[in-house]
């Protein structure tokens, strides 16, 4: 698998359709993000753990915009670069994606229903994870327990920003959740339910998936469960994957017409 | 630091970081640890999750408090107090480890006969923590498999510091907690670096490693590594440098990445100290409150911008990663010593780079002798670490203590220095918070931090507040003999009756103005953590 | 245009975690918490997550200053250094090794703890050395 | 905004406030809000005196915020935000609280907690005043032209008045001819004379008129733009045109009601409506003269459950007609069933005096039990319950009469879907205001006139041309409009670009544009109609809308959470 | 039916053009209501962030309505749509977390509709006196045992 990359890579490298590739590498004992150029050996590239690349490609392209371009992107990676693109955050055009296939351990490592991108150039397409039982339980539990449960969880937050930093889609300049006026600010841990739930309301049509913010909670609560139900709900009221579709706008922006709602509700 | 070396021979964390997730009961005390050890409340609340008991005894009730499964709220400074209530109760109750106290400490006798007195109602009185819950606390820890204490300054900055690190270090030994993974007496060290800079000899009475300065051996070692002959007598404190300084008695001095004008107590006596020397240089990054007083100001770098080691708080020694080229003409901190040595005429300080000042270290540091910069590259290596195929060590003392056996102390419970009264009838506990760092030299200079909390502030409890009409975010004064200062007020429940605390890292509203100097008399530290205060609206 | 990954450690508390600072021509952009760090496994705390944002601020000290006549003025490193030594050694000579004091710092790596203590050991002959462990 | 000085205005609005809230203890509890510098309460603030003391307020005070707790701010915004303008305070520097319609009428039992809820509104109105700012209007020009919808009697009238004020008129006539509902009427009460002779020159002369351009049969099938700018498609016989106009006169009156289902209508053959009664009577057809029996029933189809309305002139038609057949076969026997007969005003009652004494019989009938229209393909006789003597009467009857309602035209739908402006109860076009804005929509530039908006009568729908025309050359005359301030705007340095307010705009005003360098969503102050939908679609609030910002909302919220009352 | 003598504390965004028309029709007409709702005007309730409305519901509020337009008769188009499709999310976001959607109400109501008005007032105030009070804030340091 980590060979038929390595070979992708110094194609788009050597025959100079890529002026630079991202992918991983082993640094240091460290499996840390690279940028690969022309020349560099590519025995240091490793696949795993995967890291958030669609924060990194931006900047990266933000500093460089007619840069041709080059990423080892999963499943999610490939959804995010969909969606920020779609928001005019990058140039797909300069962008090309090797499609890397999550293996089946990677997929239940990150309860992933999607573990593959559009169009797969290394491994094989592994079916997704369903359900988990956190997610069974979640959704049998009643309003006030679902609260108690979240408003337990929320308690070790300790308001690091880093599910929001690690999201490929949180995009904004300033984000409000460091506004006074919407959340305390200096508190610990910050007001609940306010914090998450506008979060989650903002990636309500944006999340791909990638469980970043949970892998980047450094108080293990369970965010990836909690986006995965709501893009169950997302997708349930108007037919509609982040990341799936390049040319389709988001259904909260659009009128009725072009984007009804499937379930009725009041 | 010094306590644990008074009772185990060695002042560091005895067990590891990842080792609290195993634990079956963790106490914490004196430590706000999601806020200053975000990282290793992550441990304790893993361990948990995994049914661990977390016990909190902590004047303020923070996040960790509120996560915990038992918090009690002791009177500042009754520390020593509440351990010896938790020893009678362990000791009477039979649920000491009798064979961990026969084999492996001194003086259990002596601690036996000291604690009879100290009884749950006496306790009661004392620290204000309920006779019931210092039986449950003492049950929970006793009875527990892998029993880890966990504290910071909130034990060791009062004028019992060293008394409450071995009263700790007693708990731990009569409950054989320690010596073996997931227990142990574990300081969590505030900065990314303090571990090291105690490793490496920066302090009065040690070189490297804790080898004694008076000890003529060490010290022959040392004199003939660098070629020089060596003072053995144990040097000033910081505290002693500034009382000498204010009397004149000192003429000159070296402040580097420092900044006592806001970090040490009573900073308008420091202030008078610092402007009393004839010669001071300072070399830091920013033109800190300290560096305006100084006669020489050498612009060194951040972390970001040179190579070198740092040790974390579990003895882990780890890299540090030049990424970009020093601002402006400043030059690494190494460098500017390196030149400086030099250019006072001594040979053997001309580095070309850190890795060569760190093989000196190595040769001359038994606990770091094994890691090399080679082996930090692929190993994660806890010292001590003696050779180079040595796996280096994850808790101390298995087996034996580095003194041989556990010293048990009998201690006695002291009241803090500075007691509230009819002048100052209040108390003021002051500490670090979540979103700024230290004397905020780097915090307030971050966007994203000064953002959230952006100037100084009182906790105030709801009741107090009430009484004097103080209302939320209302700007209050707060004073002590020392001085007086002023910050908004945040009526909350975190503070019992008649505390307050204040964060130090603001120059504005400095907390430290009103702190009170008064020494732990082995450790030399100030008492931070409780002086009379009064409180009063504008 | 370049862009590095440089894994390094954390310049806040103890906890001791690792980072990649992220460095765009030669300037440090942002933070990427390491995944495979036995500590921080991928996660950062506040203040982690923002180390960058200090390195860069204008108000970074960029050059010797000496006082003289209660004003600091620039310059260069030799005469900062030579100044510095100097005086240093008369202090030395006129009150003695003792009348001076060192003040080591928690924020800084090991080598430079060493290198400050060496000197007040080694150079000035003082074991007048702390640091803020104390405090 | 700790230099905000506000005054604070409550008032009493006669006993329609002061009668349930303590208007008094609002005003006191005012006082003790930040930054409250003064506080009065005004039996009628909206009087000359009450304005008076704003003005005075403000200059004494030195005040640069006002609030103002009284009625509904749709109907006494403009009035206030003048004054305020008057005394030098810029008028967006304002706040309305709505302590009538909203607090006072609608709790009327409840005193405290009307008191304290009004003490609530003040407090949420104080603090998003402190987070106002100053605005300019945006000046926008407005074309010296007008299009009038609708060639009736009060469509002409509004086309003739405007074009003899000089102003270019487009009028659009959905029929091949001009002259509404009264092409098919044979004369007019209370004067009996000729319809057309009333018409025909009306017609004639807008025929005529060098100003107004006739689009006859044509329909409007599209409408962009906003006051003194309205770009509107006409469909011409099979060709679409633009034109450019600065006002709209909605005058496309309405159709009477086909009475389906009532008394056996269109089952049996001399069943009729009053309508194609008249177009037999302007054909005078012979078998008019030999009709013994005629029943008019009044009120089919209207003040129902279905309808609740009254038609308002259709009594007078029947009378009209009833007379007329009378006098055109003196021997028949005319009866009017009616449940009572609307004949208001002089003229009305004196033609209905002159009815009765030409002999017409009116009975009145109760909608408990109806009369009963019995033949078998043709109309025989009239079962009739007589209330007063509470007897039932058999009339023998050759001819039944049913006098419907006017409803609304079929196409009023797309129309106000077009203009986007409001229908009201029975799908009329709704007003902006029953009394104080009657020939105006709420949309800027647009007017109504005649039965669009409700049934009347041909005086009163002249009436309401005149005045509609009237209204529409306001903004025409002065060529100048003002745009509220109430647009939204980008702040440059928080947008990120991402296009999400651009999409969400239902008036495309927002486009991502380039500026020096930096790449960022752009207002067309011009065509931004202040909805406010971008604003609540940008995550990061980098768009806000004037008056309307998150701050200015967050405030009231977090005052609301904090002060409300409700324990 | 009251929650033992439970008083809600409501907030609710009316559209300038729509609903507020409706609520003052309502005054008008003196149709009397519950003293429990506290609007707030909006030029459109597709200015209505549904931000707002969680802020609402996290600062104690025990319930929020949304009134607008009839969909088609929105004074600036479709503003509208956009607002039943960002309450239909939402509605689904704060059941999983674990508020009751009944909490949130989006309703029309237009400017003719002053019964109608009053109506949507009463029900959902019992509807929230049903529910009882907000359990947000309550749930304060609730220790759930593992």
């Amino acid at each position: 698998m980590i060979d038929k990359v390595r070979q992708l890579v110094v194609d788009l490298l050597d025959s100079g359709r890529a002026d630079a590739v991202l992918a991983l590498a082993n640094v240091h004992a460290n499996v840390q993000p690279y940028l690969y150029k022309k020349g560099d050996s590519l025995d240091s590239l490793a696949l795993w753990p995967k890291y958030s690349m669609g924060p990194i490609l931006k900047s990266i392209q933000a500093a460089q915009p007619d840069m041709k371009l080059a990423v080892v992107a999963r499943g999610c990676d490939d959804r995010a670069l969909v969606e920020l693109a779609k928001r005019g955050q990058i140039d797909l055009n300069n962008v090309q994606i090797i499609g890397l296939a999550c293996t089946a351990d990677e997929a239940t490592e990150c309860e992933c229903a999607n573990p593959y991108p559009a169009n797969i150039d290394v491994g094989n397409k592994v079916d997704g994870v369903a359900s988990t039982d956190l997610l069974a339980e979640l959704k049998g539990k009643s309003y006030d327990d679902r609260l108690i449960f979240w408003k337990q969880a929320f308690d070790k937050c300790i308001k690091c920003y880093g599910c929001r930093n690690a999201c490929p889609l949180c995009i904004c300049e300033e984000c409000i959740l460091e506004d006074d006026s919407w959340v305390k600010a200096g508190e610990i841990p910050p007001p609940f339910p306010i914090f998450h739930l506008i979060r989650a309301y903002h990636l309500s049509d944006k999340c791909v998936e990638c469980g970043e913010c949970q892998n980047s909670c450094p108080m293990d609560i369970p965010l990836t469960s909690l986006y995965a139900l709501i893009r169950n709900e997302f997708n349930e009221l108007f037919d509609y994957i982040p990341g799936a579709e390049i040319d389709r706008k988001s259904p909260l922006v659009t009128s009725l017409e072009e984007d009804p709602i499937r379930e009725e509700t009041a | 630091m010094a306590g644990l070396v008074a009772s185990f021979g060695s002042g560091a964390m005895t067990n590891s970081i990842d080792e609290f997730e195993d634990a079956d009961c963790i106490l914490i005390t004196g430590s706000n640890t999601t806020e200053n050890h975000p990282l290793i409340a992550n441990r304790i609340l893993r361990a948990q999750e995994k049914g661990a008991k977390v016990i909190v005894i902590d004047p303020r009730k923070t996040q960790i408090g509120d996560l915990a499964d038992i918090y009690a709220r002791q009177n500042l400074g009754s520390d020593v107090a509440w351990l010896n209530g938790l020893i009678n109760v362990i000791i009477s109750e039979g649920w000491y480890d009798k064979e961990f106290v026969s084999g492996r400490t001194e003086g259990f006798e002596e601690l036996k006969a000291k604690v009879a007195d100290y009884t749950p109602d006496k306790i009661e009185q004392i620290s204000g923590i309920p006779a019931a819950t210092i039986k449950q606390i003492a049950e929970a820890y006793a009875k527990a498999e892998n029993g880890s204490i966990v504290y910071c300054m909130g034990i060791t900055q009062h004028i019992s510091g060293t008394d409450n690190v071995m009263s700790l270090a007693n708990l731990a030994m009569v409950t054989g907690n320690v010596g073996k993974r997931s227990t142990g007496v574990n300081p969590l060290r505030g900065q990314n670096n303090v571990q090291g800079a105690c490793d490496l000899g920066a302090l009065p009475n040690v070189f490297t490693g804790y080898q004694a300065v008076i000890n003529d051996e060490l010290r022959a070692k040392f004199e003939k590594a660098w070629g020089v002959k060596l003072d053995g007598k144990v040097g000033q404190t910081i505290m002693e440098m500034m009382n000498n300084a204010h009397d004149g008695k000192l003429a000159g001095m070296y402040v580097m990445a420092e900044n006592p004008m806001l970090s040490d107590p009573d900073i308008n006596h420091v202030r008078e100290a610092l402007e009393n020397l004839d010669f001071l240089v300072v070399q830091d990054i920013f033109m800190t409150e300290t560096a305006q007083l100084a006669d020489v100001v050498l612009p060194g770098t951040t972390y970001a911008e040179k190579d070198g080691t740092i040790t974390n708080t579990d003895r882990t020694v780890q890299r540090c990663r030049k990424a970009i080229e020093p601002i402006g003409d400043s030059k690494p901190d190494w460098e500017i010593l390196a030149l400086l040595g030099q250019k006072m005429g001594i040979s053997n300080f001309d580095y070309n780079s850190p890795e060569d000042v760190y093989k000196e270290i190595m040769a001359v540091t038994p606990i770091y002798a094994g890691i090399s910069y080679e082996r930090i590259e692929n190993e994660t290596l806890h010292w001590p670490c003696p050779t180079a195929d040595h796996p280096g060590t994850l808790f101390l003392h298995s087996g034996t203590f580095s003194r041989g056996l556990g010293a048990l102390k009998s201690i006695d419970y002291r009241e803090p220095a500075e007691m509230p009264d009819n002048d100052y009838p209040m108390q003021l506990t002051t500490g670090r918070m979540m979103f700024h760092f230290h004397t905020g030299t780097m915090t307030r200079n971050s966007p994203a931090l000064h953002k959230e909390v952006k100037e100084s502030y009182v906790e105030v409890n709801p009741s107090d507040a009430k009484e004097q009409g103080i209302v939320e975010d209302e700007k209050i004064s707060i004073a002590s003999r020392r001085g007086q200062i002023e910050a908004k007020a945040r009526i909350t429940n975190k503070v019992g009756r008649g505390v307050v605390f204040i964060p130090f890292h603001f120059v504005e509203g400095a907390a430290n103005v009103l702190t009170n100097p008064a020494l732990d008399p082995v450790a030399k530290i100030p008492e931070y953590k409780v002086c009379a205060v009064k409180v009063e609206k504008i | 245009m370049n862009c590095d990954f440089v894994l390094t450690t954390c310049p806040y508390c103890g906890c001791g975690c690792n980072f990649y600072l992220q460095v765009i021509d030669g300037k440090a952009v942002g933070v990427v918490p390491c995944k495979t760090h036995p500590v921080s496994k991928g996660t950062l705390c506040i203040k982690g997550w923002n180390a960058h944002q200090f390195v860069h601020d204008e108000k970074r000290l960029t050059k010797p200053l000496i006082k003289k006549s209660g004003r600091f003025e620039e310059v260069s490193w030799d005469e900062a250094l030579d100044y510095t030594a100097k005086r240093m050694l008369e202090i030395k000579e006129k009150t003695g090794p003792d009348s001076f004091g060192f003040l080591s710092s928690a924020k800084c790596t090991n080598e430079e703890n060493y290198l400050l203590m060496k000197l007040s050991r080694g150079v000035m002959g003082t074991n007048n050395v702390d640091h803020c462990a104390r405090l | 905004m700790s230099d905000a000085r506000v005054g604070v205005f409550v008032c009493h609005c006669g006993t329609n406030i002061g009668g349930v809230v303590d208007v008094s203890a609002v005003a006191q509890y005012a006082k003790t809000l930040p930054n409250v510098v003064w506080a009065e309460t005004n039996l009628y603030t909206c009087s000359e005196g009450g304005l008076a003391s704003i003005r005075e307020k403000i200059e004494e005070h030195k005040l640069n915020r006002v609030v103002v707790a009284a009625c509904t701010p749709r109907t006494h915004e403009p009035l206030f935000k003048n004054t305020c303008e008057e005394a030098g305070l810029n008028r967006y520097l304002f706040e309305f609280v709505n302590i009538r319609e909203h607090c006072s009428w609608i709790h009327m039992q409840e005193k405290e907690d009307a008191t304290q809820k009004a003490k609530d509104l003040v407090a949420m109105g104080i603090s998003k005043v402190q987070y106002l700012d100053p605005q300019q209007e945006y000046e926008g020009d407005v074309f010296g032209s007008s299009m009038v919808v609708g060639g009736g009697i009060a469509g002409m009238t509004s086309a003739l008045s405007l074009a003899n004020q000089g102003y270019e008129v487009h009028l659009v006539e959905r029929e091949n001819e001009l002259g509404g509902l009264l092409k098919g009427v044979h004369k007019l009460f209370p004067t009996n004379a000729d319809a057309h002779k009333v018409i025909t020159p009306i017609i004639d002369k807008v025929k005529a008129h060098k100003n107004i351009k006739l689009h006859m049969p044509a329909l409007i099938n599209d409408v962009k733009g906003f006051i003194g700018d309205f770009d509107i498609t006409i469909d011409e016989n099979g060709a679409d045109s633009e034109v450019k106009v600065g006002t709209i006169i909605v005058a496309t009156g309405a159709q009477e009601l086909k009475p389906v289902g009532y008394h056996h209508y269109g089952e049996l053959e001399n069943v009729v409506t009053q309508l194609e009664l008249e177009g037999r009577l302007k054909k005078d057809e012979k078998w008019l003269h030999h009709i013994k029996g005629i029943a008019i029933i009044n009120c089919v189809g209207c003040r129902n459950a279905e309808r609740s309305y009254c038609s308002r002139f259709c009594c007078m038609t029947a009378v009209k007609n009833a007379w007329i057949l009378k006098e055109a076969n003196p021997k028949s026997r005319v009866i009017v069933l009616h449940h009572d007969l609307m004949a208001y005003g002089v003229e009305f009652e004196e033609y209905y005096r002159k009815a009765m004494e030409a002999g017409v019989l009116f009975l009145r009938y109760d909608f408990a039990n109806p009369p009963e229209v019995i033949g078998k393909d043709k109309v025989e006789h009239v079962k009739i319950h007589d209330e007063l003597t509470d007897s039932h009467l058999d009339v023998a009857c050759d001819l039944v009469v049913l006098t419907t309602p006017l409803v609304s035209a079929r196409d009023n739908e797309p129309v106000s879907k077009m203009l986007k402006v409001p229908l009201g109860d029975g799908m009329f076009f709704l007003e902006a205001h029953v009394k104080l804005r009657p020939v105006e929509f709420a949309t800027d530039g647009v007017y109504i006139a005649g039965s669009a908006r409700w049934p009347v009568d041909i005086a009163e729908s002249i009436s309401q041309g005149y005045a509609a025309a009237a209204k529409a050359a306001i903004p025409m005359s002065s060529g100048k409009i003002k745009v509220e301030a109430i647009t939204s705007y980008v702040n440059i340095e928080q947008c990120v670009a991402c296009g999400t307010c651009m999409l969400a705009c239902p008036f495309s005003a927002i486009t991502v544009m380039d500026s020096d360098g930096r790449v960022h969503a752009q207002v067309n102050e011009a065509m931004c109609k202040g909805c406010g939908t971008c604003v609540a679609t940008c995550p990061s609030g980098a768009i806000q809308q004037k008056g309307c910002t998150d701050q200015q909302i967050l405030s009231m919220i977090n005052t609301l959470a904090e002060v409300g009352g409700i324990e | 039916m009251s929650n033992n003598g439970f008083q809600p504390k409501l907030l609710a965004f009316c559209c300038n053009w729509c609903s507020y028309a409706g609520a003052d029709l309502a005054g008008v007409s003196r149709l009397q209501m519950p003293h429990n709702l506290r609007v707030i005007r909006v030029m459109c309730s597709g200015r209505v962030s549904p931000e707002w409305v969680i802020k609402a519901l996290s600062s104690g509020m025990d319930g929020v309505m949304v009134l607008g337009c009839h969909i088609g008769d929105c004074h600036y188009i479709d503003g509208n749509h956009r607002t039943k499709k960002r309450f239909a999310i939402l509605a689904k976001l704060l059941g999983t977390m674990g508020i009751n959607p009944n909490r949130l109400y989006l309703d029309w109501v237009s400017a003719s509709e002053g019964v109608k008005f009053q109506d949507v007032v009463i029900k959902f105030v019992d509807r929230i006196k049903e529910l009882g009070p907000t359990p947000i804030g309550a749930y304060q340091g609730v220790k759930v045992d593992r």
